[in-house]
C-alpha cells in the first residue's frame, strides 16, 4: 500500500501496528498449528489462539473500525491496514473467524442496540468463539432447504434438527443459526438465530471426523432446545436476507482475515524446496522440465490472485464491480486445491507418507493439505455453485436451478 | 502369419480369464462388501493413523484366496501354479482394485512374475512356495524412492558359499503380510537378485506411516543377513527385473481400473439419489459431464491395461510401451475421478464415514507406485521420438 | 484380426479384397483431397472420389452384406472385412458418406420394397450422392425442434423451410429429411422423407462458406418444393424413431467409413514429424520436453481409440453394451481436435500461415484441420450432448434438457 | 521509501490513462463496429486467401488515429511524442484488440519501445518520425521464428561512412503498413540495430499468405541496402532489444486481452439469447461454467498485465518475469475462449458469416507472437527455480 494515499492518521497507526506486531509477535506454539483456523483441534491450540486474538483485541488491531459502544476503537479505515500488517508481520491467524467475519458484520446490520452491545465485543475479543449453523445433510448447495424448525413457544423458539459442517463448533459458545419457521414459502419461511451452544440444554456437538482422519469440525443436534426470542435477528421469516448478508462477508473473508496463518512460506517457493529435495529417476525433480513447467503455471496463478486483488481495488481497470471480488471464492480455493495436489505429485513415492512419518517431506504437509482442501471447494457454497453465481450474477446468464 | 497378426483380437481374455474374474467379482462381492472393509480398515482413524498401527487385514479371507489359488495365478503350472495369462491376472487384480481388497496379492503376484523371469532353479523353488501359498514382496527400492530397478536396494558381497545381504530397502508393499522378500542388490558389477525369508536372521522391518488404509508399507533393514544358494535368485537380477517391469505396471494399472470403476459407479449412484433444488444433482451438467469424462478416462486406461496386458503375455517387442501408457492414463484418470468422487460428494464425501476416502488414498498410492504419469511419459518420449538431441 | 476367427470364404474374400486393393489402388489425383468426405469441394475432387466408389462397388468392396436385389452381394460379414482391408490399403475414402452410412441402412430398416430397390443400390455405388437434412438454425442440438414445414396435398407434400450445415449438399442428388407435419407433439409432429435435391423445383443449394474460408457444407432452402408421398419413409409422424435409426448409424460410422482417407500418416508421427522440423528458441521442438509430454499425451489417447475399438469387441471386458460405441464420436472427433491443436502450437510462428504460403508446414495442414475439427465437435450432436447422452444412457443420470 | 513500496497502487493507471483508454473504446465503438470490420477485411474469402491479396485496413481511421497522436504514445516528450506510461498505453491496446483493429499500431509501438531503449541521437530523430505520424514494425526475427531476440535477422557490413545490409527478416508484422523497418543485424561481434525506410533501395517485402485477417505479415529482404549513419540506431542492439522486451510481451498480452474479452462477451451474449430446449443455453452449466472458467482466466492474465506493464514503467527488476507471466496467461486464456467461443456458437459459430473467426484467428496469431505459454514458462523456470541442474 502506497503511503501516498493514507491520512497521517492512517499512517501513524500503520507505523505504530508494524511496531506491536514485531514487538509482540507470539512464539512458537507448543503444537503446530493448523493451516486455517477451521482445522483447529485442540485445547492446546484455541488456547494459544484465543489468547493472540485477545493480546491483538487489547492492542486495538482487532475490532479497530468497530463503534467504540460496541466495543470497537471507532476508526475509519484503520482495519485494513491492521489486517495488511498482521499478514505482513507473518503472526497467526485469529481463531474467531466465524465471531469476526460472518457474526460481528451481520450483526451490525441486521442487530437491535441491545444485540450489538451483548455479542459484538465477544466477537472482536476472541471471548466467544463462533460457529455457523447454515448446511443441513439435506441443505448443502440448496442452503434455502432448511429442515431445522423453530416453533414460538412464548418468550422463546423451540429448535428440532441437524446441522453438519459446523467448523469450531466444539469450542464456539455461539451459533449463527438459520431455522425453518414456516413451511409455507421456501425462502420467506425463514428465521435467522443467534443461538447458545456451549453447555446449552437440548444442543449435542459431536465431532466428525474429516477424510484425513483429523477432526475440526462437527455436527450439531437440536433436541427441543430452547433459544430466546431476544435473540432473532432482524425479522421472523427474514433470515434468508440476513443469510445473504453473512454470505457476502464470508465471500470476501479471505481477504480480511488477517494474519499469516500457517503459510509462512510462499506456496510457490514451498512447491520448488520440494522439487529439489525430491528425485524422479536419478535427478531432481526441480531439474524435471515438465514439474518446472507446472511449478511455473502454479506461480502465475498465484501472482495473478495477488495482482487480482490489486486491480480489484482500480475502479476504471474494473468493468463489472462484483466480476473479481466474488470470483475469489472459487480461485483461492481450487488454487490451493491444484497447489496441494501438485505437491503430492512431485513427492512421489514419499506421498504417501502420513505426518508421524519421519521421512514424509514437510511433516507430511503435502497429502493433509490436499486432501483438506476439498474443505474449502466444498464449503460455503461448492466451487460448482461459485460458477453458477458468477455465471448469473456477473455475466448475466439464466439461473441454472 | 506375421508377428503383427498373431495379437489374440480379445486381449487373450478368453472364457477361461472372464470365468477367473466372475468367480473372483462374486467371491468379494460377498467376502468383502464395502461395510466390511469398512470395518476392517477405518472403524476410527485414531488407531491406525495415530498410535501407527498397521493396516489391519482378514487374514481368514486370505486363507481362502489362497485355496483358490491366486497366489499362483502367475507362477507356471511345472511350480504346482495355475499359469495364468497375465490378461487373466489383470481381470483379477481389476476385482481386487474394486474391492480395495487389504493383501499381498498384487505384491506376491509382482514377486513372482520377477522370479518367473529370472528363471533359475532357486527362482521356481520360491515359485513352488508361492503357488503353495506364501506370500512375497519386492524389495527394490532405495531410500529416494526411484521409480526404475535400475538402482538396487542393498549391498551384498560373497563369503564363501553365502552371501552377505546389507542395507535397507525403501517402499516395500504389503511387506508385513509377504513370507519372502525378493531383494535386488549390488553384487560386484551386477545387480543379483535374492529371495530372503522375511524371518531370517538380521531382517528387520520399520513400518511406514502411510494414508492408505488398504495396505502396508515399510523399509525392510538387513543387517549382516547371510544366505545360501538357496537364495541367490538370479545373477542378472537387472535384466530379470526389465523383462518383468511391463508386468508389474500391469498389475499396478489393474488395481487402480478396479478402484476408479468404484470410485464412478459410486459417485453416478450418489448423483442419482442426492438431491438438491428438487433435482436429483445428476441433473446438472457440472455433476454429469465430469463423470462421463471420468467413464471416458477409465474406458482408455482399461483397454490399455488389457492391451498391455496382452503385449506381455506374447512376448511382444511393444510390452513396456504399452505398459507404460496403461500405467500414465490409469493414473491420470485415477487422479481425475477421485477428485471428483470427493469433490461431488460435497460435506459428506469429506468425512471419514464416507467410503470414498478409502479409495481415494488406495488410488493416491497407485498413482505414484512405479511412477505417475509424468514419469512413464518422459520415458516414452525416448521411445517414440528418441532421446532428446539424437 | 486374427484369421483363425474367419470363415474359409470371409477368409477368400479377405484375400482377394488385399489383392484387388493392391493392384487397383488409385493414382495420386490431382487435387489434393480433403480430410474427410464431408470437406469435398470442388469436382474434380467428385469425379475422382466417385469413381473409385464406383471401382469398389464394381468390385464387391461396397455393399457386400447388403441383400441382392437391392444392389449387394447377399454375404454375410464380408463388409467389416473389406472396410478393413480399405482402411490397410490406405487407399482414398469412399465418398457418399450420407448414403452410405445414414441414407442405406435407415432404408433398409424402414423403407419398403419399392423404396428399398429404387434407392439402395445408388448409394451403395455412389452414382448417388445424398445428403442430411436435419440440422436448421433453430434446431441444432435441439434436434426435435424442426421448423420445416410439410404439408400433404394429394399424392405430394409441399415442403418450406431451411435446412443448414449441410454438407455434400452441393453433390447431392437425395436428402434424407425431417420435416414437421403436426404442430401438436413436438416428436409425434414429424415425418422423415428422401427428398429429391439436384435440380429439383423449390429446391435452392446455397454453399456456407467455413470459418477456414474453404466451402463444403450449405444451407438448403425449400419454398413450395414438391415430394411425393411415395418417398415418404415409415408412417407419417414416426420421423423421429426414424431419425433415432439413422443417427444410431451415424454415431458408428466413423469405425465403418472405410477407406484411409487423407490420414496416410499415423497422427502421433505426424506430430513428431512437426516438432522435429520445427525450432523453438534454438532447439528443436523434439527436443523440448514439455512438447515431448504433450506429443505423448496424445500418443496415448491415440493407442487408447484403437484398443477401444478393440475391447468393445470383446463382451466379457465390456460391463455395458453401449458405454464404448456410445463415446466414439465425443472421442474421436475431440482427439482430432487436441491434436491438431497441439500441432499448432508445435508449430509456433509458422502457425500462422495460410496453405498457400510455401514455407507453411505440410501446406498448412495443422491450423486447417484444427479449425475444421469443430465441424466434427458441433455436427451431428455436439460433444455438450454427447456427453448428456453419455451420462444418461450409460450411466442413468437424469435427462438435462 | 523501499522500492518495494513504490509500486503505485493502481498500477500507475490513474485518471489520465482511464481517460485515454475510455477514449480509445468510444473512438473505436463508433469508427469500427464489428458490422464495419467484417465488410472491411471479410467480405468474401476468396479475395482473402485464394488470390494471396493482403488484409485490407481503413487508411482513412488510421490517419484519424494518427491525428489522436496514438504513434506517438511511446515516444518520450523531448521527441514530440505524448510520453504515456506502458500501463496507459496497454489501456489502449486493450481497445484495439477488442476491435481487432487492423493498423500499424501495435508494430509501431513496439518499435518505438526499442528505439527509446537504443536511446541514441538517431534513434531519437527516428522517434520524432513517429510522433509525427510514420509507421514502425521490427525486422528483428530469423527464418525459424525464434522467439527472442538474440539471432539477429541480418548481416550488416561496414563500408566507408555507410553500412550495407543483407539478408531477409522473417515473420514481420504489419510490414506493408511500416515506414520503418527496425532491423537487427550482425555487425562483427555485435548484434546492431538499424532504422531502415521501406522504400529505400534494395529493400522488398514478400507478403506471408496468413490466416489473420486483420494484419499483414511479411518477409522483408535486404539486398545490398546501403545506410548512412542516420540509421544507425544502436551498436548494442541486443542489450535495446533484451531492455524492451518486457514492454514488447506487454503489447501483445494487450491485444490478446481485449480480443479475449470480446469473444468473451460475444459469447455470453449468444448464450443468452440462443434457445435450445427451450431454454436459453447459458441456463446449461455445459455452455454457463465454461464461459466462467474463461472469465476468470481472462482477469488473471488482465491484472497480470497492468501489473507486468507498471513494472516495465518503474524500471522494475521483475519486469521481465511480470511480463512473461502476463503473456503466458493471457496466451493460455486466449486459447481457451478461443475454443469456446466457436463450440458454443455451435453451427453458426463455424461459419465465415459469424464474426467470432475473426477472433479467433487474430488471437491464434498472437498466442504464438514472441512465444506461447511454454515457451514463456521455460524462460520463468530458469528464473523462478534456476537453471536445470545448478
Amino acid at each position: 500500500m502506497s503511503a501516498a494515499i493514507l491520512t497521517p492518521d492512517q499512517q501513524e497507526f500503520q507505523e505504530y501496528a508494524r511496531r506491536w506486531l514485531a514487538e509482540n509477535a507470539p512464539p512458537t506454539p507448543s503444537e503446530r498449528l493448523p493451516i486455517t483456523p477451521l482445522e483447529v483441534m485442540t485445547v492446546g491450540q484455541r488456547d494459544y489462539l484465543q489468547g493472540w486474538q485477545r493480546k491483538c483485541y487489547d492492542a486495538g488491531l482487532v475490532g479497530a473500525d468497530y463503534p467504540v459502544e460496541y466495543g470497537g476503537r471507532g476508526h475509519e479505515g484503520f482495519q485494513r491496514i491492521a489486517n495488511m500488517e498482521m499478514s505482513r508481520a507473518n503472526v497467526p491467524f485469529l481463531i474467531n473467524v466465524v465471531g469476526l467475519n460472518m457474526a460481528a458484520p451481520t450483526i451490525l446490520v441486521h442487530g437491535t442496540d441491545a444485540q450489538k452491545r451483548k455479542f459484538i465485543p465477544g466477537c472482536l475479543s476472541g471471548e466467544d468463539i463462533w460457529c455457523q449453523g447454515f448446511s443441513e445433510p439435506g441443505a448443502g448447495s440448496d442452503m434455502a432447504n432448511q429442515q431445522t424448525r423453530a416453533v414460538r413457544d412464548g418468550d422463546d423458539w423451540i429448535v428440532n434438527g441437524h446441522k453438519v459442517w459446523t467448523s469450531l463448533g466444539h469450542f464456539a459458545k455461539w451459533m449463527i443459526l438459520i431455522t425453518r419457521t414456516s413451511k409455507g414459502h421456501k425462502y420467506d419461511g425463514l428465521t435467522y438465530f443467534l443461538a447458545p451452544i456451549e453447555g446449552h440444554e437440548g444442543v449435542t456437538v459431536r465431532p466428525l471426523v474429516k477424510i484425513t482422519g483429523e477432526s475440526g469440525f462437527n455436527e450439531v443436534f437440536f433436541e427441543d432446545a430452547r433459544v430466546p426470542d431476544a435473540y432473532r435477528l432482524d425479522e421472523v421469516g427474514k433470515g434468508w436476507a440476513v443469510a445473504m448478508t453473512t454470505l457476502t462477508y464470508e465471500r470476501g473473508a479471505a481477504e480480511s482475515a488477517g494474519g499469516g496463518g500457517g503459510e509462512r512460506v510462499h506456496p510457490t517457493q514451498r512447491l520448488i524446496d520440494l522439487a529439489r529435495d525430491t528425485w524422479r529417476d536419478g535427478e531432481r525433480a526441480s531439474d524435471d522440465p515438465v514439474t518446472r513447467d507446472a511449478i511455473v503455471q502454479r506461480a502465475i496463478v498465484a501472482e495473478g490472485l495477488k495482482q487480482n486483488g490489486r486491480r480489484a481495488r482500480v475502479e476504471a481497470l474494473c468493468d463489472h464491480p462484483m466480476r473479481l471480488p466474488l470470483q475469489q471464492k472459487l480461485t483461492s480455493s481450487e488454487f490451493v486445491q491444484h497447489n496441494t495436489r501438485l505437491g503430492v505429485e512431485i513427492a512421489g513415492a514419499r506421498s504417501t507418507l502420513y505426518k508421524l512419518d519421519e521421512r514424509a517431506p514437510e511433516e507430511g504437509y503435502w497429502p493433509l493439505a490436499y486432501m483438506n482442501s476439498y474443505g474449502h471447494t466444498i464449503a460455503a457454497g461448492t466451487s460448482e455453485i461459485q460458477r453458477n453465481i458468477l455465471g448469473e450474477r456477473v455475466l448475466g446468464m439464466p439461473k441454472s436451478k | 502369419m506375421s508377428k503383427k497378426d498373431s495379437a489374440p483380437k480379445n486381449f487373450g481374455f478368453g472364457e477361461d480369464e472372464a470365468m477367473l474374474r466372475d468367480l473372483a467379482r462374486r467371491f468379494l462381492d460377498e467376502r468383502l462388501p464395502i461395510e466390511t472393509l469398512r470395518r476392517l480398515v477405518a472403524e476410527a482413524p485414531e488407531p491406525v493413523y495415530d498410535q501407527g498401527q498397521r493396516s489391519r487385514w482378514d487374514e481368514g479371507l486370505w486363507k481362502e484366496i489362497v485355496e483358490l489359488g491366486w497366489t499362483g495365478l502367475a507362477v507356471d503350472e511345472a511350480e504346482g501354479g495355475a499359469g495364468i495369462s497375465l490378461a487373466g491376472i489383470a481381470g483379477v487384480v481389476e476385482e481386487a482394485g474394486r474391492h480395495a481388497l487389504p493383501s499381498p496379492l498384487v505384491a506376491t503376484l509382482g514377486a513372482s512374475l520377477v522370479l518367473r523371469e529370472a528363471g533359475t532353479e532357486a527362482a521356481q523353488r520360491v515359485l513352488s512356495q508361492i503357488a503353495a501359498g506364501s506370500t512375497a514382496s519386492l524389495a527394490i527400492t532405495g531410500e529416494r524412492g526411484a521409480w526404475e530397478a535400475s538402482e538396487p536396494a542393498l549391498e551384498a558381497r560373497a563369503e564363501g558359499d553365502e552371501v552377505v545381504l546389507d542395507g535397507s530397502a525403501y517402499f516395500v508393499q504389503d511387506a508385513f503380510k509377504a513370507d519372502v522378500m525378493v531383494a535386488s542388490a549390488r553384487l560386484g558389477e551386477a545387480v543379483a537378485l535374492f529371495a530372503v525369508p522375511a524371518d531370517a536372521q538380521g531382517v528387520t522391518l520399520d513400518a511406514d506411516h502411510i494414508h492408505d488404509l488398504t495396505r502396508d508399507q515399510a523399509t525392510v533393514r538387513f543387517e549382516d543377513v547371510r544366505v545360501g544358494s538357496e537364495a541367490f535368485v538370479s545373477k542378472d537380477g537387472l535384466g530379470a527385473l526389465e523383462r518383468a517391469w511391463p508386468g508389474l505396471l500391469v498389475l499396478v494399472t489393474a488395481d487402480l481400473c478396479g478402484s476408479s470403476e468404484w470410485q464412478l459407479q459410486t459417485t453416478v449412484e450418489y448423483a442419482r439419489q442426492r438431491t438438491q433444488f428438487d433435482r436429483q444433482i445428476g441433473f446438472f451438467q457440472a455433476v454429469k459431464h465430469p463423470l462421463v469424462d471420468a467413464m471416458v478416462e477409465i474406458d482408455r486406461a482399461k483397454s490399455l491395461l488389457y492391451h498391455a496386458a496382452c503385449e506381455f503375455d506374447r512376448g511382444s517387442e511393444d510390452a513396456e510401451k504399452a505398459a507404460r501408457m496403461a500405467k500414465s492414463a490409469a493414473s491420470d484418470a485415477g487422479a481425475f475421478i477421485s477428485d471428483r468422487s470427493v469433490q461431488l460428494h460435497g460435506g459428506i464425501g469429506f468425512t471419514w464415514e464416507c467410503d470414498v476416502h478409502l479409495f481415494f488414498k488406495r488410488s493416491l498410492h497407485n498413482q505414484a507406485l512405479l511412477g505417475d504419469g509424468v514419469h512413464q511419459r518422459k520415458k516414452l518420449a525416448n521411445t517414440l521420438i528418441g532421446p532428446i538431441g539424437a
